[in-house]
């Protein structure tokens, strides 16, 4: 009769433990049992219960004890197999941070200040570390104007994240085009840098002023 | 058709008149104190009107309109005694059933009537309503998790796997389009791959510069290795670099070496 | 080697399915093994386990096949007690939300003028909010009427929450056999006391009126 009792206490706790999603003080396990268990008797179940899953082959959770109470986990080695079912979205980045790459990317080196001036707002720093920690660009030097602003230019690991060869490899992108698009086709079919570069300089140098 | 020739007879044959008035709603009074939780527990005017049919035992399939609408009104006009917000759907009801009514107490061309009874709809709807209603009651009766089931959530140790965003060029190129599209004084600017050029050899130069703080200016040059393109494109990112005022370029005098390094003057 | 292989698969389902807080599907169970494990394989060790948990005595868990995979619940006998550990156990539902959410999962899809029609009665906002919350109900598409009312049904939470595998599994709607008026036998036998309802009434009627 007793151990019959013992029995269905040692149930009780055990699926207790298995459903609920964070660890169960002895308090908790009180009031399954409206408080008409001793709390020792609880405690001496509660090692039954983690020795009997201990014992049992093969086996999968194991009952442990941590701050706040009681708990079943998976065994550490079965976390890696577990961890596969929910793996980490991939991130995407904000808007901010997308075009903050693209700005530094396309007009580097450039200081916070130019990515601001550009945006129109203000730059996040956590966006600045977000792409730094992912080692996408870095300080190249500073801009000698007061405060030594840094100069953020972008890495080979991004040029190898996104499966270029160099910087030219990025779209090219035309804004606005003056010229009729005639000359532009002639511009991407000669490809020659040396072409190019004129335009560059020329433009560049209105964008400067 | 019976119905109609009882409705017709009934009609016809007040006798009852006297005992109408004495017998009237035994089941329609209610201590007033608990009408208005009474009649909130209707969950409108068809779950009264079931409610009514089922109390007076009446057949679905053949109300006695009269009746139904009588006792329907005597409720109606409780709740809105006690100003009951859903008067509106029951009021509609009201009309409906009165009109059924009328309808029935209309003689009828003989060999359509059995089609055509003014009840047909409502009680199609009494039929679906009652059905849902118990359907209801059978959901509700289900086990629920939470409720009635505990389900398995025992702890287990997370490992991260952080995955890191995807960006892909036309991601970059929309960005990048993005802030040309907003920066209005970038009008008639034009990007190409020559300028995307020179300013990565300008990223190269200063990261160079920042490893040995001052070179030689030939030694930016890899003469051997690269084509001319690319040392002019060298070149020019050396002049822009210089015009941004990102590097000083010194030489001790003429014909000496030309040395780069880092602005750092303020 | 190969029932070594076996018992170890049979272990991480378990685990999987002990810590996880919602139903695993064949294809989540998959992924636990970087899909090299045959899916009858997996479909064949699930019932094991099944019947592993079945066998264990005492026991306080079983697996369950529901609408979107596989879980471990409490013995239902055991939720008495396991109820008490959570205060915050979800509501019950009104009448009014529960006809309106057997109403969707009955007649599915459905717009809330379908509902309204059906109750005669006007459809509390909130009682939708409600049910979407939940997730149980959810919109499916838009009727092709002016007003493009949204169109609602219920979702696999629905059927997970209510212990069902599908909308099959829902309990039988009782369907009055709708019989010509004039043929009703009911009528006949009950006919001579609704002629007396009707006569009294009648009168009252006029009064009525």
């Amino acid at each position: 009769m007793e151990s019959n009792n013992t029995t269905q206490i040692k149930t009780i706790l055990e699926a207790a433990l298995l459903t609920s999603p964070s660890p169960l003080s002895l308090d908790d396990l009180l009031r399954l049992f409206s408080e008409r268990v001793e709390r020792t008797t609880l405690r001496m179940l509660l090692d039954e219960i983690k020795q009997d899953w201990q014992a049992r082959k093969p086996n999968s959770m194991e009952l442990v004890q941590v701050a706040s109470g009681w708990r079943f986990q998976a065994l550490a080695e079965l976390a890696p197999f577990l961890s596969r079912l929910n793996p980490e979205r991939p991130q995407r980045y904000s808007r901010a941070a997308m075009e903050t790459l693209a700005i530094i990317a396309y007009r580097q080196p450039v200081t916070r200040g130019d990515i601001e001036e550009l945006r129109g707002v203000a730059v996040n720093p956590n966006t600045i570390r977000q792409l730094q920690e992912r080692d996408w660009i870095d300080v190249v030097g500073q801009r000698d104007v007061p405060g030594r602003p840094s100069l953020y230019a972008t890495t080979k690991t991004f040029l190898d994240d996104l499966n270029l060869k160099s910087l030219a490899d990025l779209p090219v992108m035309e804004v606005f085009v003056e010229q009729p698009f005639s000359e532009s086709d002639a511009f991407i079919e000669t490809g020659s840098e040396t072409v190019a570069q004129v335009d560059f300089i020329d433009n560049s140098d209105a964008s400067a002023n | 058709m019976n119905t109609l020739i009882t409705e017709v007879k009934a009609h016809t044959e007040p006798r009852l008149h006297g005992e109408a008035i004495t017998s009237l709603p035994h089941d329609l009074y209610i201590p007033p104190d608990a009408l208005e939780v009474y009649l909130e527990t209707f969950e409108g005017p068809l779950d009264l009107l079931l409610y009514l049919i089922r109390k007076h035992n009446l057949d679905i399939l053949d109300i006695p309109m009269a009746e139904l609408t009588r006792q329907y009104m005597g409720y109606v006009e409780k709740m809105q005694a006690i100003k009951l917000e859903l008067a509106a759907d029951y009021l509609l009801m009201s009309a409906m059933l009165i009109e059924i009514k009328s309808r029935m107490l209309l003689p009828k061309p003989a060999e359509v009537e059995s089609e055509d009874d003014p009840r047909a709809e409502l009680v199609r709807r009494l039929m679906e309503y009652e059905a849902i209603k118990l359907a209801a009651q059978k959901l509700d009766e289900l086990p629920q998790v939470g409720l009635d089931l505990m389900v398995a959530n025992a702890y287990f140790e997370q490992i991260i796997q952080v995955q890191s965003a995807q960006v892909s060029m036309e991601d970059l190129l929309a960005a990048w389009q993005n802030v040309l599209k907003r920066a209005s004084h970038f009008a008639h600017h034009k990007v190409g791959k020559a300028e995307l050029s020179v300013r990565e050899h300008m990223s190269q130069i200063l990261r160079k510069l920042k490893e040995h703080n001052m070179m030689e200016f030939s030694a930016l040059f890899d003469v051997e290795n690269e084509g001319i393109p690319k040392l002019v494109v060298c070149f020019l990112a050396i002049l822009e670099l210089a015009r941004e005022g990102l590097v000083k370029i010194t030489q001790q005098e003429a014909f000496t070496p030309i040395y780069l390094h880092i602005n750092q003057s303020t």
